[in-house]
């Protein structure tokens, strides 16, 4: 593995960090960190008592998440995977847009088409739509990416993705395509351990995955990605050199899935309880609670504080979720193409009439405004 | 006899198979320690050794690119593509490699090899876990395309795809992995590729459908039934190579024909269905053959169970091509 | 007007829309400097520079993974894959991603974007050389699929594509690229998608075709004349969104139909104009709707001609129909 | 680039050649390689005087394709691209079977139905049927590969392909499971200096090919293509370790493609003069020609018999192959699958009955044998 950037150090103090993140910010990395926390466990919650019906565990990764958001601007574009709640809550996406998103309503920014967790904004950031098919996302977004450079703005692209995703085909053409245009992409591959069951040893013979960047012509960084700072600082740099025409990065985040893949998942059949054990200890967030307390920015106070704020702002987003209704159901026609074409449309008839007929045409239902 | 799910018949398929041929091998992402998202495979890494079930790295082409090698190398692989969505990255190898290998080397290499995927909505998967894409597949010759709806026949018919000389897509209806129960032999039986089942006789309406639609239509026949309707249900089993004949004669039985699949409709399997009936049997028609089918978008999530046909929808048809 | 061939329609289509519109651009394997292997960019990049049209690595899901993040993001790309049979390992790009973007994302993003590649046989390519997969892409909802047989339906509907807010798959026949010629207007016109196009007025038999079969048909149809028989040509020109209300037309029209094209006729497009009159039109129908389609085989090298429908095979398909 | 292995010096020595070609070994590849050179030539004549329809020059390759060949055993397995003629010709595939291939005749082991160059034999050496496809044989050649140490055999599997083909998705999981398996494969580059008209420095960004087998974890190796004892060391070498079970190996071969990518090409429009000259001089014939000339088993006279016999036997390949009929009908509608289905017999037996009726029925039409 070539050698890992790691910053905060044992006592919290990090002497080598030269990233730019003031005190403040650093105060939002570690706000954001807790509200993804606090948004996991309420959908963990959700999922359990059948509310909602499905999502991903993020404890564990949140460092990365954040601390790569954190080095980027809001005008850059995000290709995020699904396990990327941090990127979206650190630039204001607001937790009850996501909320909508788990609970597939008439709120949801997709309008209830896809399952939990594959969001899609672009306001207040641009944060491409996830879709399941792993690495498909990649050459994506070193298009977008073109596109950017051709009408000659400074625009970085991040595109983040798993251990899992280094064997798709996106993760060949992408970073290939991104070398020979130069592309000003980062490529934030979170190797977390685990593509559901199957340990990040199993997925390459490498020798961990930044190397992999020597087969694209781009330089390829390991980071420790349970350290906020070093991750921030690492994304800080590959932007600026991206920005500078250098050229797309690597990224290797080192992290950990603190829980199953999902909460289809029963991660106790495959994964060792004594690996689980030793990265617990290097919580991400623990870790830069160290941080800010080594500079006086951290006390109890503080911290039962932003415990609540936070579970406060998603509890409020799960009740504004919760009153919306189900999309309507022209949703299912609409949005196939910018308009509904013959065939579609009368399919939607049939089906506004069946659900008159069985008498569960919900509000909206039937009125084609298309 | 022991009463099994769906599911519970895949895996005694496969588990019958490997204790009869060393050369069988199953794997793909997941299937080796965890026994496969859904448990198909569980306990086969256990009985057979890593050699022999085995998870790979996130790449269905590699998945089923290896298992082409193997194929034309002797063994028989048996691999799984966790959900069927995902089966597009190896569309090329299945493609223009398994499919076309017996043909372009004249005969000199083969792929006898089968490719299990769990297919169909009804589990709030969105559009990447609900699809339904049999037809991709069905216009590709070279492939044969098998879709069970009973336990004894996803075994039976497992059993008969790993043991076929050409590559078979098995597209396993994960909406009755565990709703359906069945009576399943213990051991080695097979169900002959290339035939249909009747599901239920009757003399006013055909019904065809297959997968997880075959419940769906039964119940929708038993409805009809109380109507003074007699559907004439047919369970496809094998969509490629297809058993025309008995098509064409289960819909001349009736005159009246009604196609059921949850793929969209547009260029679906049923539009081969309704072409072979105008092209072969349109003398007989006594009424416009119907398609109940998902519809031409994407699939849906939240409101997926508009989606699919359901009981009504296609008690609606056949009401509307018995009274025709 | 110039008389241009369909090969040169399409640069034409090119060079005015980037002319016209800074964002278009063009893309894909050889396109640059070599102008294509079949020339359809030849001078594009002299013209416009190696920004706007150059050449990728050897990647079908690279050349159209970027021109979905393009067009998502302000250009609308027209990328080039240089032989339809090598679409496929850009399968997942196109039917999971660029199909499903707008749907998926409620509309906050789109994909408007062409996708142009040769399609089709009669240049001795084999089975990689050779093949009609519209099939594979017409069952896919959100994306549109577009076929000229004209050149001034080339320039006309590959404007239009461009144009178009959606994903098209812009299918060219390669075996009419230098041997059909015709009028075409200098400049900007377009040619409406999902607008049929009448080859031929006739009373007693509709063919419907595309493509390379057109002229195929057409041939067919003047023979059939000399025997009395006549014959309704339709190009369907859009497969997809296809417009059915014209193809019902023509159908009940003559009240005998066939359908032409070549690739397999098993889940081909053919079935579903079968389909869509077995379900609408069966009333109207005097006889069975016969498919004149190439055979269910990989497509073959040497024996080809016999593989490709021929004016022969369209006309004893023309003159059962009639006399049935 | 990785340092490039050079064996054959200026003067035709070759001190540092430490690998076991006896010198009628060498003959043979010389041998086999003049061979290559009036295969080539004849096509390259057939194809422009409309006899056969198409070709790919092999022109400078050949050092290549031979100096591989020769390092593995007829009971290797063979998964080569079409640019391979000297792999086949090496291990005694007749000149004829290759001919009717090229002329898609009734003697053809492929019955006509690929395009020319797409072989495929089973005897003497399993040389698997080629498909046009860019990259879809690497994952082949792996399983392949499997099935042979499952069964506990100590074959080695060669996949051959080019600079082109390394962008390929086949490339990344073919490497990639090979890694992961240990697999017994060579992965043979060929890096010619094109893709069609796609120099290889616009294929890709990374410094050289071999280096990409580090974002696998295996050896990549850089080997002077045109030196035929060179790549006979290199692929030797990987070959041991596969047999050892130290699993795969990529090598890059830095060679050149003389001609057009085929017959249907014209590379004076993007190929640079002085680049096809520079090559020129460092043929692979004449390079191999100087180093049996050192070992004093070369002389003129061999040199004018040798060309005299390889002009014949393309020459009686030529003639036997015109010598066959067109393959027969009824080979459009087999070995679809192993029994010919309802469906197909019924399109068949359309297709004999209108052959018969236009007159046009061959010898053999019409009789369905299967
Ligand atoms: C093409 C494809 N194949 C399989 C899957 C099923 N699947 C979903 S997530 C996943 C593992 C992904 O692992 P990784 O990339 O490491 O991301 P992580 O979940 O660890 O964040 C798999 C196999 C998929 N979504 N797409
Ligand atoms: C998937 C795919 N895309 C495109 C092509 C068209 N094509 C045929 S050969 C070729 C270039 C191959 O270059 P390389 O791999 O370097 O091999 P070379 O011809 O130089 O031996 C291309 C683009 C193809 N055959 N397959
Ligand atoms: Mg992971
Ligand atoms: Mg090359």
């Amino acid at each position: 593995m070539t050698e890992m950037m790691s910053l905060i150090t044992e006592d919290g103090s990090a002497p080598a960090y030269s990233g730019g993140l003031s005190d403040e910010a650093l105060l939002r990395c570690y706000r954001t960190m807790l509200l993804v926390r606090a948004f996991d466990d309420i959908c963990m919650k959700l999922q359990r008592s059948g509310r909602i019906g499905f999502s991903v565990p993020n404890k564990g990764v949140e460092g990365t998440q954040v601390g790569a958001a954190s080095a980027l601007r809001s005008t850059d574009l995000f290709f995020p995977s699904y396990r990327d709640f941090g990127m979206a809550l650190y630039h204001g996406v607001r937790p009850a847009a996501m909320m909508n998103n788990m609970f597939g309503n008439a709120g949801d920014s997709a309008k209830g088409r896809q399952m939990p967790v594959h969001f899609s904004f672009v306001d207040p950031i641009k944060y491409f739509s996830i879709s399941s098919p792993i690495g498909t996302h990649l050459p994506q977004a070193v298009g977008a990416a073109y596109a950017s450079t051709l009408r000659g703005e400074d625009t970085v692209t991040l595109v983040s993705f798993g251990d899992g995703g280094t064997s798709s085909l996106g993760f060949h053409s992408g970073l290939n395509f991104a070398g020979v245009w130069k592309s000003p992409v980062i490529f934030l591959c979170q190797n977390n351990g685990w593509a559901i069951s199957c340990p990040s040893e199993g997925q390459t013979a490498s020798d961990g995955y930044a190397i992999k960047a020597k087969a694209y012509g781009m330089p390829g960084i390991t980071v420790d990605g349970n350290d906020v700072l070093a991750v921030n600082q690492a994304v800080a740099e590959a932007a600026e050199r991206a920005r500078r025409g250098e050229g797309p990065t690597l990224i290797e985040a080192h992290t950990y899935r603190m829980g199953g893949h999902s909460t289809s998942d029963d991660p106790t059949k495959y994964v060792p309880k004594e690996e689980l054990e030793a990265w617990a200890a290097k919580d991400p967030v623990l870790r830069l609670r160290r941080h800010l307390d080594s500079r006086g920015l951290w006390s109890e106070d503080l911290e039962a504080r932003l415990v609540k704020e936070c579970s406060e702002e998603v509890t409020a987003a799960v009740r504004e979720a919760e009153a919306q209704p189900a999309p309507a159901l022209e949703t299912v026609f609409s949005d196939v193409y910018e308009s509904v074409p013959d065939h579609l449309r009368r399919q939607g008839e049939q089906a506004f009439d069946l659900a008159r007929r069985k008498g569960d045409a919900a509000a909206g239902d039937g009125a084609f405004p298309l | 006899m022991a009463t099994l799910t769906l599911l519970q018949a895949v895996n005694d398929a496969l588990r019958t198979k490997m204790r009869q041929d060393d050369s069988v091998l199953v794997f793909g992402e997941d299937v080796g320690p965890k026994g496969g998202v859904f448990l198909a495979t569980e306990g086969l890494t256990a009985e057979f050794g890593a050699k022999r079930c085995f998870d790979t790295p996130l790449s269905e082409d590699g998945i089923i690119g290896t298992a082409i090698g193997m194929a034309a190398n002797g063994l028989r692989p048996v691999c799984e593509i966790q959900f069927q969505d995902f089966i597009f990255p190896a569309f090329d190898q299945i493609v223009s490699e398994a499919a076309k290998l017996r043909y372009r080397s004249g005969g000199q290499y083969t792929a006898p090899m089968v490719i299990r995927t769990p297919y169909g909505g009804g589990i709030r998967g969105g559009l990447y876990h609900s699809q339904s894409g049999e037809a991709y597949f069905a216009h590709t010759a070279g492939l044969k395309v098998v879709i069970p709806s009973t336990p004894y026949d996803a075994k039976g018919l497992l059993i008969a795809a790993i043991e076929d000389p050409d590559p078979v897509l098995f597209m396993e209806p994960k909406a009755l992995y565990r709703s359906v129960k069945g009576e399943v032999p213990e051991g080695h039986y097979t169900v002959d590729l290339s035939t249909t089942r009747t599901v239920r006789e009757g003399k006013d309406v055909t019904v065809f459908c297959y997968g997880a639609m075959v419940p769906v239509c039964e119940k929708a026949a038993a409805a009809a039934a109380e109507q003074g309707v007699e559907t004439h249900v047919v369970d496809l089993r094998t969509l490629l190579p297809l058993d025309e004949e008995a098509v064409l004669d289960a819909a001349r039985r009736t005159g009246r024909v009604v196609v059921v699949h949850e793929a969209p409709r547009f260029c679906g399997f049923g539009a081969e269905i309704s072409a072979l009936i105008a092209e072969h049997a349109i003398e007989y028609m006594e009424a416009p053959v119907r398609r109940v089918t998902g519809f031409d978008t994407p699939f849906p999530n939240t409101l997926e169970h508009h989606y699919m046909p359901d009981e009504r929808r296609v008690l609606d048809a056949i009401e509307a091509t018995a009274s025709f």
